[in-house]
């Protein structure tokens, strides 16, 4: 089925999917609508009061119709449950071999990085029919990553990592909204999303190359921060290697294992004593207010390079 | 609105009684915080609790003598807050089972 | 709380004496829930950040003086049964009885807010009190510490808040039996303040075992 | 015709006079009126605010207030609306005034705790009042953390002390509400003979006690945080800002049900006495109120979808969502079988009542939209929940509202109110309504967010369509502000009971004395019983 003047652009795999699922949303209501009016307009004009002493019968009501008005409606919300459910859940999966894009949200801006190091504020370029999972977080306050076009929204959360993904399937410019509020200039948190072919996208991503891929970047911070001086790769420091940290299940001081994900490696490095590893010491200092959401990122992404591929491109999806 | 009101008055006997019983539990529940019962250690703290509590509310509270209506409140609010707890938590401890981050 | 001089203390509104009493105890009742749904979400707050800091909140908790804590909840418990006894004086229509047990419960709620007083000071002279200047040393993680003292104090405070107008209910209480206005047959006050009184115990056996007494055992 | 006894007749309102008959009355109809007075001022002064907004969405790039004023302008809508207009709206002064007679009891159980209620309304209105003049809120009116916490430099603690305080307002409302209808119905007056009015108010007020000291409790935290700065919302000490989301929608949600409950009690009274009959399913409709109020309370992590909230809690609050849907369903379909063999009559009320079943109806459908998973993860925040809450809110409850005003007005003031000039305003209202919000369902699903204060110039048609819709409305809502305050002095002096309804409220003079009943009235037969009503002489208004 095509779109309806008032549905925004499809430009994503989901967008037919979210459609589909309004139109039948649609056709309920409208249904129903139609009932309801149509019966009150009928009943007040045919049963209108005659003489103002007229009393009608009494009625009580009826057992079957009730049943019959409770299981109908519930049968179709069961529908549309299940409906949006599946689709929901298909949102929430990022595909293992999507592309990474990190997004970072503060007061008003998006800031963008991609794996080849480009960074962008509050533009997005990224190649059609790749699956593109983006993990983001936020600076300061709840911002939200809404691309009407792709029917994709998430919240972004300070203090934590969130994942949505989409997979584009038109070339063109979409709009990008922040859609939680975050303060007083919400409304100009806004961008676009450039969808191109994948050869102009390769081209836009080699032309005025800045520098470094984003894990580069990381392993120079790594560097910068004298991580390096207690993280040696042949676990001769005093804090744990880091090489194929990354996808693997940590044992933990006190018992118990924690999946090495994202979320595990920014807290690690923001409040490293929240989780001791087995067999070291609380003695890493705390990175918070040191290095950005962004060096974060750049740090995580790092880590992730030094784990085997398919770990890093599954990017935890199991 | 028929329901009768006059006050059936305990011994003093009873409410002595409760108030050991309460004293005691306070003592155990103390004494098993200091043994090691692992995931128990809240099962155990919170139980205890629970009874002192149903000893306050039947005798010093009176529910044992009180209406239907009563107990209905009394296990309506219970219920309310199991509801706030529960549910809250159905977010927090499912959190990061699909392994996404945020999902 | 009604506070008729005439002997007989029904309102306009009720019919009889039994159904203004019966409604003023549905009514405190109903009261009682709104107060277990307003501490309940603390507990939920609690609840969640034990799950996710439990080794923090052990030591923290642990930092506790378990004796105190134990030592006032007697008090407390000790408080409910002279309340619960002066009920029953007014039931019997006893009117020194109710003076001198509630001028008992009075005294008992005086002691515990006065430990529960000590114990607060304490946290201030060791820097527990969240803020700019908190520290707790037992453990490296300074947030999740802070949020176990920052639900302490927020709980034990408004119970203790709780516990201020009790005291206030409880003064309100002698000087109206002094002034003979209940009897056997019109306790009602006496009945209500004494429910509210015992809900608030009822908060503490809860913050107790909460805030003092689990995971004691993994403290290092 | 009106003999000069009549007129001497002692009532409620002439019985004594002095602004201190009013301001320490115990006498639950004048306070009810004093309700009246105080929401009715909330609601013009959020109206005013709603006004602005409207005004500034006519051009893209805006040019009348600044960003932050914007923002000031829709989280003070939202406040002065909510806290101070919807949710006291119909409990506290239609429920006030005639829960009590409906059920024949001559108050409601405690009536200085009803007094001390409508003070804790003013004085927490005060606080926000104060804010607003001081200088404004500008979180919204969720008040998300960390940005009410840590990040907004405007006067979150007043305003936030005045919906604390006003939450108390409402708590001890529901207390009332409950412990009358349990202890203080008249002989005869069973459960099941009880008005659905009285049944929605009874649902409403266990909402109210439950809820509300989550909501107080939350302000409490967002207090300290702000205050002490205690950790548990911000993520920087390990909290999560997302546990606030949990606790605010644990009242907020139900709150809604706070909003719509009473009115759907208001439209069983209107649709029955309109059209003379019994609510078809009586029962139905009883217990429907009772399982919104219930599952009511299950369903708040549908606000949560995006939030970062776990996949598994998301569905399992989708699915029971749609439960809420179904007792919806079942009063509206009973409503409209209740015409069926009538006798109908378009008498003002009645017409409101049309408008809140079709509005109702819109509302609620698209509420199963924003209850599927895939479809509000596109939708919320943007306009189209705007436009949904607005069906339910201002389609559902202040038509109700309106409804219920127009139809006991007679009785609570002993003046009939104007029927032509009443019964345009129905229209007017109903138009304007839906020229304002039906463009917003389209604003909201090609993608305009919600609380911008500028957008894409592509959306500019509807926004423009919107704000004529709202200037349209507008008029429509001041026209019953100026011909009720006329009717006070020149309306038709109104009988005893001008529709020829049965409720007990009826029965007695309007306006009633003082004690509601010359002698308490003993109850023999159903609710919505007219055989007995339409014998006797029926004056027509």
């Amino acid at each position: 089925m095509g779109r309806l003047p008032f549905t925004p652009e499809q430009a994503s795999t989901f967008a037919p999917d979210v459609d589909h699922l309004l139109y039948f949303l649609l056709a309920v209501t409208v249904f129903f609508t139609l009932l309801i009016f149509g019966a009150i307009f009928y009943f007040a004009v045919r049963y209108r009061r005659r003489s103002e002493r007229e009393l009608p019968h009494a009625s009580h009501g009826g057992m079957a119709l009730e049943i019959l008005w409770t299981v109908i409606p519930f049968g179709l919300t069961m529908v549309m449950f299940t409906w949006g459910a599946d689709i929901f859940f298909r949102e929430s999966r990022p595909p293992a071999d999507a592309m990474q894009i990190y997004v970072v949200g503060k007061q008003w801006m998006w800031k963008l990085e991609h794996m080849e190091g480009k960074r962008e504020i509050n533009e997005l370029h990224i190649p059609l029919g790749r699956p593109i999972k983006l993990t983001m977080t936020s600076e300061d306050v709840i911002h939200s990553f809404f691309v009407p076009a792709f029917r994709t929204k998430q919240d972004v959360v300070p203090g934590k990592y969130s994942v949505t993904w989409f997979q584009p399937t038109k070339t063109g410019k979409f709009h990008l909204f922040c859609a939680e509020y975050c303060g007083t200039n919400h409304s100009h948190m806004i961008g676009y999303v450039y969808v191109m072919d994948p050869a102009d996208y390769a081209n836009w991503l080699r032309g005025n190359q800045t520098g470094a891929s984003l894990a580069d970047t990381g392993a120079k911070l790594f560097q910068d921060l004298a991580c390096s001086n207690c993280h040696k790769a042949d676990n001769s420091g005093r804090c744990p290697s880091l090489t194929n940290l990354f996808g693997s299940a940590v044992k933990l001081a006190g018992g118990g294992t924690v999946k090495a994900d994202e979320g595990y490696l920014r807290e690690s490095i923001l409040q490293p004593n929240a989780k001791i590893v087995a067999g070291y010491q609380a003695v890493m200092p705390t990175f918070q207010g040191l290095v950005t959401e962004e060096g974060v990122l750049q740090l995580v992404e790092y880590i992730k390079s030094l784990a085997p591929q398919p770990a890093a491109a599954a990017g935890g999806a199991h | 609105m028929s329901e009768h009101t006059e006050h059936q008055v305990d011994s003093a006997l009873t409410y002595v009684l409760v108030f050991l019983g309460l004293i005691a539990l306070t003592v155990i529940t103390t004494a098993v915080a200091f043994v090691d019962l692992g995931p128990f250690s809240v099962v155990a703290a919170l139980a205890i609790a629970t009874c002192k509590m149903l000893l306050v509310a039947l005798f010093f509270m009176h529910v044992r003598h009180s209406t239907r209506l009563t107990r209905l409140v009394m296990a309506g609010g219970l219920l309310w807050l199991a509801i706030l707890i529960f549910l809250t938590l159905g977010d927090f401890m499912t959190r990061g089972v699909v392994g996404i981050p945020g999902r | 709380m009604a506070s008729h001089s005439e002997s007989l203390a029904l309102r306009e509104q009720f019919d009889t004496e039994a159904q203004q009493k019966e409604a003023s105890t549905l009514g405190m009742w109903i009261f009682l829930i709104t107060e277990v749904m307003f501490f309940g979400g603390m507990f939920l707050a609690y609840t969640v950040y034990r799950s996710w800091y439990p080794h923090v909140f052990a030591v923290a908790s642990s930092s506790l003086n378990v004796y105190i804590g134990a030592a006032n909840t007697v008090v407390l418990l000790c408080s409910s049964f002279t309340m619960v006894m002066a009920v029953r004086a007014a039931q019997l229509g006893k009117r020194n009885a109710i003076i001198w047990f509630l001028i008992l419960t009075l005294v008992l709620g005086g002691v515990f807010l006065g430990v529960k007083a000590y114990e607060w000071n304490e946290k201030f002279v060791e820097h527990h009190v969240p803020g700019a200047g908190f520290h707790f040393e037992g453990v490296p993680q300074q947030g999740p510490a802070q949020i176990f003292f920052s639900l302490y104090f927020a709980m034990t405070g408004l119970h203790a808040m709780h516990m201020v107008v009790g005291v206030g209910l409880l003064i309100f209480l002698i000087v109206e039996t002094r002034k003979g206005k209940y009897s056997a047959s019109y306790m009602t006050p006496v009945d209500l303040i004494g429910l509210y009184w015992h809900f608030v115990d009822i908060i503490w056996i809860f913050l107790f075992p909460l805030l003092y007494l689990i995971d004691r055992h993994l403290k290092t | 015709m009106i003999t000069a006894a009549e007129q001497t007749r002692v009532d409620y309102l002439n019985e004594s006079y002095g602004i201190k008959s009013w301001l320490l009355t115990k006498d639950h109809k004048r306070i009810g009126l004093l309700y009246l007075a105080t929401i009715t001022l909330f609601f013009f002064l959020g109206g005013a605010f709603a006004t602005l907004i409207r005004v500034e969405l006519l051009t893209p790039q805006g040019g009348l207030v600044s960003s932050e004023t914007y923002n000031k302008l829709f989280t003070m809508h939202g406040v002065a609306m909510i806290f101070f207009f919807l949710i006291p709206s119909i409990p506290a002064t239609l429920g006030n005034f005639f829960l009590p007679m409906m059920i024949g009891a001559r108050d409601l159980a405690f009536p200085r705790i009803n007094l001390l209620s409508w003070y804790l309304l003013v004085i927490g209105g005060l606080f926000a009042l104060f804010a607003m003049l001081a200088g404004g809120v500008d979180t919204g009116w969720t008040f998300y953390t960390p940005y009410s916490t840590t990040y907004s430099n405007s006067w979150v603690i007043a305003t936030a002390v005045g919906i604390f305080i006003a939450g108390f307002s409402s708590i001890l409302t529901g207390l009332n509400f409950i412990v009358t209808v349990h202890r203080m119905r008249a002989p005869g007056m069973t459960w099941f003979r009880l008005p659905l009015f009285v049944w929605s108010n009874y649902a409403t007020a266990l909402i109210q006690v439950l809820g509300t000291p989550v909501l107080a409790v939350t302000i409490v935290l967002v207090f300290c945080e702000r205050f002490f700065h205690i950790g548990i919302f911000d993520p920087a000490l390990g909290g999560d800002p997302v546990l606030f989301q949990h606790l605010f929608w644990f009242y907020s949600h139900p709150a809604v049900y706070i909003m719509v409950l009473p009115a759907m009690g208001v439209i069983s009274e209107l649709v029955s006495v309109f059209s003379r009959k019994q609510v078809f399913g009586y029962h139905f409709v009883a217990f429907s109120s009772m399982a919104i109020a219930v599952l009511g309370f299950l369903v708040w992590g549908h606000h949560l979808f995006v939030s970062t909230q776990s996949v598994y809690a998301g569905m399992v609050f989708s699915f029971l969502s749609y439960f809420v849907a179904i007792p919806s369903a079942i009063k509206v379909f009973n409503w409209t079988a209740t015409l069926y063999k009538g006798s109908i009559s378009y008498a003002t009320p009645m017409l409101y009542a049309f408008g809140f079943v079709g509005l109702f109806t819109i509302g609620g459908l698209t509420g199963l939209f924003v209850a599927s998973l895939g479809i509000d993860v596109h939708v919320t925040d943007t306009y189209f929940v705007v436009a949904h809450f607005h069906y339910i809110m201002v389609g559902g409850t202040i038509m109700a509202y309106l409804g219920g005003l127009h139809y006991w007005w007679p009785k609570m003031t002993g003046r009939m109110y104007p029927e032509l000039w009443a019964r345009l305003s129905a229209l007017v209202i109903f138009l304007g309504f839906n020229l304002t919000f039906f463009p917003q369902f389209i604003l909201g699903y090609l993608g305009m967010p919600r609380r911008y204060h500028n957008y894409p110039p592509e959306f500019q048609v509807l926004h423009v369509l919107s704000t004529a819709g709202a200037s349209v409305l507008a008029v429509g809502y001041l026209m019953p502000m100026i011909y009720f305050i006329w009717s006070l002095r020149y309306g038709k002096l109104a009988p005893a009971n001008p529709w020829g309804a049965s409720g007990l409220e009826w029965k007695t003079p309007s306006p009633p004395p003082l004690h509601n009943f010359d002698e308490t009235p003993v109850v023999t037969q159903e609710a919505y019983d007219y055989s007995g009503v339409i014998g006797e002489e029926i004056e027509v208004g």
